[in-house]
């Protein structure tokens, strides 16, 4: 593609981001939108930078992880002490809470990801609970009950990280970066043989998407007033890890549609209580046994636009050993 | 190709706002309308502790229910339930659709702490009612020496418990060495122990053993084991009927026979269910009232309640909840209109209600003051034993 | 003695991990699937038993084989609904169909009977605890660890002398294979989940038993433990989700012993994190080498 | 030819997965610009031999070394940047990327921009970009490819991806090139067209090349030097000339058609 063209475009997205977020600031200051719909666009925001960051890791490295939820929380309890009990400001407890989770995800990759398929599925579900049981522990942080945080969260703030994520994640899987990354999750072997280095980029794939599900950690911690170690359970990990396999693995435009609607459909089911999780499983469900390839199989929306043009990710549906 | 995806990403933004910006226009009016007081719950019904939303749940509908049938003002109730999914930020949108989409005049927050939290500043931002029927963390009513004037609770913080329960094991049961073991991820078991401690310590016993466990584990036997160990005379349990219940039957399993004693947590028909009758003897609580009691109030309410959902028990978390609505509902009727500001005001002077956890004054921190009686378990009922007045 | 009052604890609490376990383990061996609702087909269990108990009026004998046949047929029902129809599709869309199946079953239990626990009634069980060396054993330990063995040898003799049994292997072991030397897959794979949910379903009354309070979301934590389990063991292997259950138990209730119960589950995967890292396919498992 | 510089020298090398020798005690030398094939029977250890020579598993004895440099022990990648790239016996294309990404992907260690210029698209992302894609078409040009470019690399027809794993291969810039069986299942006229290329290529990137082959009469044909393996050991070694007329290797292929 036309390197002038791709980086033209790449600004028109950038200003159209921004003329987004103007128009929809002017509606959460004009009181057009009430705070509950401002706060699921928030949920929302939060919820897209989870999943594109699982994406990374999942979609386009193939390195099966279900303890997003462990990063999550570090980087939330990282980023509520910063603003909380060192007085330090939200822009700083954004980076420290992503930094943070980066760290617990070189942490736990470096040892982990030589493992394989569910074996490392298993490793980082354990590494998810590992961090809950931590902070359930550690009283400083207020142990099972929590801990209390300012809302600092701002609508700038949020759209600031939502595109940042989107926008780094993108740039770092269309180069040549992002393709070892795939290469790896097509085929690990013939990675390593084509001067790969598996290891570091499994690592690497692993610390970014760390680091922005700490992002989002620290936008969570100060957009709900209160963090509990439960709130980071496996069930969570689990909701995180249901964006990316119902957008379509390998589809980050997918995983973001999907944690747009599974975020609307989640809050609007809560009016109905009794039935909610019945219907949520439902979906869930009925969306795997007709669609298992996800909303947007490998696709990326675009290529659903532009015929002829083939889309780049996406992993094999006909070998069964290709994930998990 | 990366630019595609982005322009994707910004559609379904659009999308979302899009589908938002409509639900908007439909979003209704006045809380109070029609002949109806809108308030809200937002409860935990689904998730971890879904059994403590549902609880209280139970005991909110049938509370409306009994109200509704004479009306408050010549208007009725009408409940707008949420679920939070026992989670922070699903409590927080729920608050918010509450507030600000339904317009409910008050609420009634969750069942536990964390969830409560999650709310009380929407309660403040928009000056509405909330009130949580049993989430007992200090910090919900009162933050930094400053009392959040827009939330309440029903249930009982006070220490006031932790020392009658050190008072009544000095002085009555006279044993000098007692364990505590605690619900470590509940502010209210943690509170009633330290109370516990300090009083029981002052008055010459000594705290041989002190363990915690989590909500929800199931089992208990190696902490006992450890606690048999230490040989207590004594052992304090401030937790939830359905730990405790568990506690207490396995610590006699393990041969552990010493009393045990516990808090208003402990009240509920499904402890002796989960306990057995047999081993619940030898156990006594600290509670607001005693449904033993010939009370004509808690009387009524568990017949009302079996009645209504078919024989089924009440337990703290339905007394609570059906307490939170009456408490509410005693303050919009002395209000005399649905404006949030004068119910505000109205529960604050909340004074000598007599609720089925007991007569309801509410000090200056928005937290109830309650008489307490003791009450022993002998075959599976409970047995009064004395009544202390704080 | 404390300490052989802890393993006895331990023991008793792994024993339910092992039998929750060996359903997994089975199912993991033929359809590579993490049956992530394995632990709810437990909670049925527990309360079929519960309500054949209380309602029927049954002893525990005739309670654990209702709960058996019933979740046996629970098992497969959910089998052929859910994941059939995706045994071509990718693991991953398999396995997040399960955490679907988990949650529907989750939630419609708490639809049709609500979320508060229920109790076992006393005196199921009647038997006395044993003292030995002054380490008290209760009545239904022992009845547990008895059930439990049973069952396990039972379903040891089911997988190596049975016709069915070996079909389970021959299909864990290829698929494909199998299937040309005339095996009947389908069956065999029903077969597998019919006998792991009707363990789950013993597991989940003698739960009841032991355990006293049932409730709808009490198969989420015994099913995740069930599952790590499994793995200690190396998953897939019969004889290894037995050890890694009882494992399991013993080194939690030593933990617990050891004053830090709040770290209790913590230490589990700790344990199990280390076991993956030197030895991958479980205490029991061979490491493959994948063929390039 | 005699006297071009040694490039590859394996000494007694082996390996033994458990009790079993897998391969053992080979010995080996081959010089730069040299063709050579290595064959033997099914199971004579020749695709693990590949392997201990690629870093995908690590000798158990013996050395290998590359240039002087001693391999034993590193990683597969670092092997691979050292100068050894291959293919596979069954094809491992990276099958969801493109044809031109494949090739990319083995580019990926020449390329010059970091990381971080690619997530902030500094201009040296572009012009690495540039520059590795200019690479990978002259690469595809060379295998006839070039029109398939956009193409999913599992869409191609079989022969095809046996030559874009060549290409891929020979992109990753190689001193020595391993080709696992690269004409497996090709009809004979795309055997011939494959070897025209494979001396075509190994002319114009002055490469060394060690070929496994079942084709007797390919290997005979475009090699050099011919190694025979069986049972994990070296039983031959010479000219096709020799290898033809050696019994040790008509005992080998006993039941085989030598021809």
């Amino acid at each position: 593609m036309n390197i002038l063209k791709q980086a033209k475009f790449f600004w028109t997205s950038i200003v159209l981001a921004i003329v987004f977020s103007v128009i929809m600031q002017f509606l959460i200051t004009g009181g057009t939108l009430n705070q509950f719909y401002v706060n699921t666009l928030f949920f929302i925001g939060i919820n897209i930078i989870l999943a594109t960051s699982l994406h990374l890791i999942i979609g386009i490295t193939g390195q099966f992880s279900i303890g997003h939820a462990g990063f999550l929380a570090v980087g939330a309890y990282a980023s509520a002490i910063m603003t909380m009990k060192l007085g330090l400001p939200f822009p700083v407890a954004i980076l420290v809470g992503g930094l943070a989770a980066a760290v617990a995800g070189l942490i736990i990759g470096i040892p982990t990801l030589r493992l394989k398929g569910d074996y490392l599925a298993i490793a980082t579900l354990g590494f998810g609970e590992i961090v809950r049981i931590v902070f359930l522990n550690i009283d400083y942080v207020g142990g099972a009950s929590g801990m209390t945080v300012s809302h600092l969260t701002t609508w700038p703030w949020l759209v600031a990280c939502v595109v940042l994520t989107v926008v780094v994640i993108a740039n770092f899987t269309n180069s040549t970066h992002g393709r070892a990354c795939i290469s790896i999750r097509e085929n690990e072997i013939a990675a390593d043989a084509m001067g790969i280095n598996t290891t570091f980029y499994k690592v690497t794939a692993f610390a970014i998407g760390a680091f922005f599900a700490g992002i989002a950690g620290a936008l969570y911690a100060h957009n709900f007033y209160i963090i509990q170690p439960t709130n980071f359970g496996f069930l969570k990990s689990f909701d995180i890890l249901i964006f990316v396999v119902l957008g379509g693995l390998g589809s980050m435009s997918g995983a973001v549609i999907a944690a747009i609607l599974l975020t609307i459909i989640s809050t609007y089911l809560s009016s109905y209580p009794e039935v909610r999780m019945v219907i949520y499983s439902l979906v869930l469900i009925t969306m795997m046994l007709f669609r298992p390839q996800g909303l947007l199989g490998t696709r990326e929306i675009t290529s659903f636009f532009k015929a002829g043009k083939t889309a780049k990710g996406g992993v094999q549906h006909d070998d069964k050993k290709t994930v998990a | 190709m990366r630019k595609k995806k982005l322009a994707g990403v910004f559609m379904s933004f659009m999308v979302a706002a899009g589908v938002l910006a409509g639900c908007n226009s439909s979003a209704s009016g006045d809380g109070e309308k029609g002949g109806k007081i809108k308030i809200g719950a937002n409860l935990e019904l689904s998730g971890g502790v879904a059994s403590y939303g549902q609880s209280a749940k139970e005991g909110i509908e049938l509370a409306i229910e009994e109200i509704n049938k004479k009306g408050i003002n010549g208007k009725k109730l009408e409940l707008v339930t949420v679920d939070n999914k026992s989670d922070a930020a699903e409590a927080t949108n729920g608050a918010l659709k509450l507030a600000t989409q339904d317009k409910v005049v008050a609420m009634i927050g969750a069942a536990t702490s964390t969830n409560t939290l999650a709310q009380v500043q929407i309660a403040q931002d928009n000056k509405i009612p909330l009130i949580t029927p049993t989430a007992t963390n200090a910090t919900i009513t009162n933050k930094d020496g400053k009392v959040n004037d827009f939330v309440f609770r029903t249930c009982f913080i006070d220490p006031f418990q932790g020392t009658v329960a050190a008072n009544f094991a000095s002085n009555d049961l006279k044993v000098k060495s007692a364990a505590v073991l605690i619900d470590s991820s509940s502010d209210y078991s943690k509170g009633l122990a330290a109370s516990f401690k300090k009083n029981f310590v002052a008055n010459g016993g000594k705290i041989v053993k002190e363990e915690a466990y989590v909500a929800k584990d199931t089992d208990f036997r190696a902490t006992l084991t450890n606690i048999k160990a230490a040989n207590p005379e004594y052992i304090f349990v401030p937790g939830f009927y359905e730990e405790v219940g568990l506690i207490v039957k396995q610590a006699r399993e393990i041969g552990l026979n010493v009393p045990i004693m516990g808090g208003d947590g402990w009240d509920s028909p499904n402890l002796v269910k989960i306990a057995g009758k047999d081993t619940l003897n030898n156990t006594f609580i600290t509670n607001h009232y005693s449904s033993g009691d010939s009370d004509k109030k808690v009387q009524d309410f568990v017949a009302a309640f079996k009645a209504k959902y078919n024989g089924k028990s009440p337990d703290a978390f339905t007394a609570l909840g059906y307490d939170t609505v009456y408490f509410l509902a005693d303050a919009i009727k002395r209000a005399g209109s649905g404006d949030s500001e004068k119910i505000r005001k109205a529960l604050e002077e909340t004074d000598g209600l007599q609720l089925v956890s007991g007569n309801v004054k509410l000090d200056k921190n928005h937290d109830p003051i309650k008489a307490a009686v003791i009450l022993e378990y002998k075959n599976g009922e409970q047995q009064f034993k004395t009544k202390i007045n704080p | 003695m404390e300490v052989i009052q802890q393993l006895v604890n331990g023991i008793s609490l792994g024993s339910i991990y092992a039998l929750i376990a060996l359903g997994y383990t089975m199912v993991y061996g033929i359809v590579k699937l993490i049956n992530f609702a394995h632990g709810d087909i437990f909670m049925v269990g527990a309360f079929i038993g519960f309500y054949s108990i209380t309602i029927l009026d049954l002893g525990f004998f005739p309670a654990l084989l209702i709960s058996m046949v019933a979740c046996a047929i629970f098992g497969v029902l959910i089998e052929r609904i859910a994941y059939k129809p995706l045994r071509n599709a990718t693991r991953i869309a398999a396995l997040i169909t399960a955490i679907g199946v988990s949650l529907f079953i989750e939630y419609g239990t708490i639809y049709a009977r609500g979320a508060q626990p229920e109790a076992y009634p006393d005196g199921v069980v009647s038997l006395k605890s044993l003292e030995l060396f002054g380490v008290k054993i209760s009545g239904q330990s022992i009845l547990i660890l008895g059930t439990s063995l049973f069952l396990m040898i039972l379903l040891q003799f089911i997988v190596h002398k049975t016709k069915i049994g070996k079909a389970m292997r021959a299909v864990s072991h290829d698929m494909d294979a199998a299937k040309l030397m005339g095996i009947n897959v389908n069956n065999t794979i029903s077969a597998t989940f019919a006998i792991g949910s009707a363990l789950a379903g013993a597991a989940g009354v003698i739960f009841g038993v032991y355990y006293t309070k049932i409730e709808p979301l009490m198969g989420i934590i015994p099913g995740l433990k069930a599952f790590v389990a499994a793995v200690l063991g190396g998953i897939g292997i019969i004889p290894g989700a037995m050890a890694g259950g009882l494992v399991l138990g013993v080194i939690e209730s030593l933990v617990s012993a050891a004053g830090y119960s709040l770290w209790r589950d913590g230490v589990a995967f700790v344990v199990l994190i280390l076991i993956l890292i030197f030895r991958p396919a479980g205490l029991f498992g061979k490491n493959i080498r994948e063929k390039v | 030819m005699t006297t071009k510089k040694q490039l590859l020298k394996v000494e007694n090398a082996g390996i033994r997965f458990g009790g079993l020798k897998a391969v053992s005690d080979v010995n080996l030398e081959l010089k730069q610009g040299e063709l050579v094939g290595l064959i033997g029977p099914n199971g004579a250890g020749k695709t693990t031999f590949f392997n201990l020579l690629t870093g995908v598993y690590v000798p158990t004895e013996g050395s290998i070394s590359l240039d002087g440099e001693k391999l034993n022990g590193q990683a597969p990648y670092k092997i691979t940047k050292k100068g050894i790239s291959r293919t596979f016996q069954n094809i491992r294309l990276f099958s969801e990327l493109s044809v031109l990404d494949n090739v990319k992907v083995a580019y990926h260690s020449l390329a010059k921009h970091s990381m971080l210029s690619s997530i902030f698209r500094l201009p040296s992302h572009f012009s690495g970009e540039k520059e590795m894609e200019e690479k990978a078409i002259e690469f595809l040009k060379i295998f006839n490819l070039e029109k398939s470019m956009h193409e999913k690399a599992k869409n191609l027809p079989y022969g095809q991806q046996r030559r874009l794993e060549i290409a891929r291969a020979l992109a990753a810039n190689p001193k020595l090139l391993l080709l696992d069986e690269p004409a497996a299942g090709m009809n004979p006229q795309e055997t011939e067209e494959l070897m025209n290329l494979i001396a075509l290529i190994r002319e114009r990137f002055s490469l060394t090349i060690l070929l496994i082959e079942h084709d007797m009469l390919l290997v005979m044909g475009v090699c050099e030097r011919i190694y025979v393996l069986d049972h994990g050991q070296l039983i031959a070694d010479g000219t096709p000339e020799q290898i033809r007329n050696n019994p040790k290797v008509i005992e080998a292929y006993l039941g085989e058609e030598v021809s």
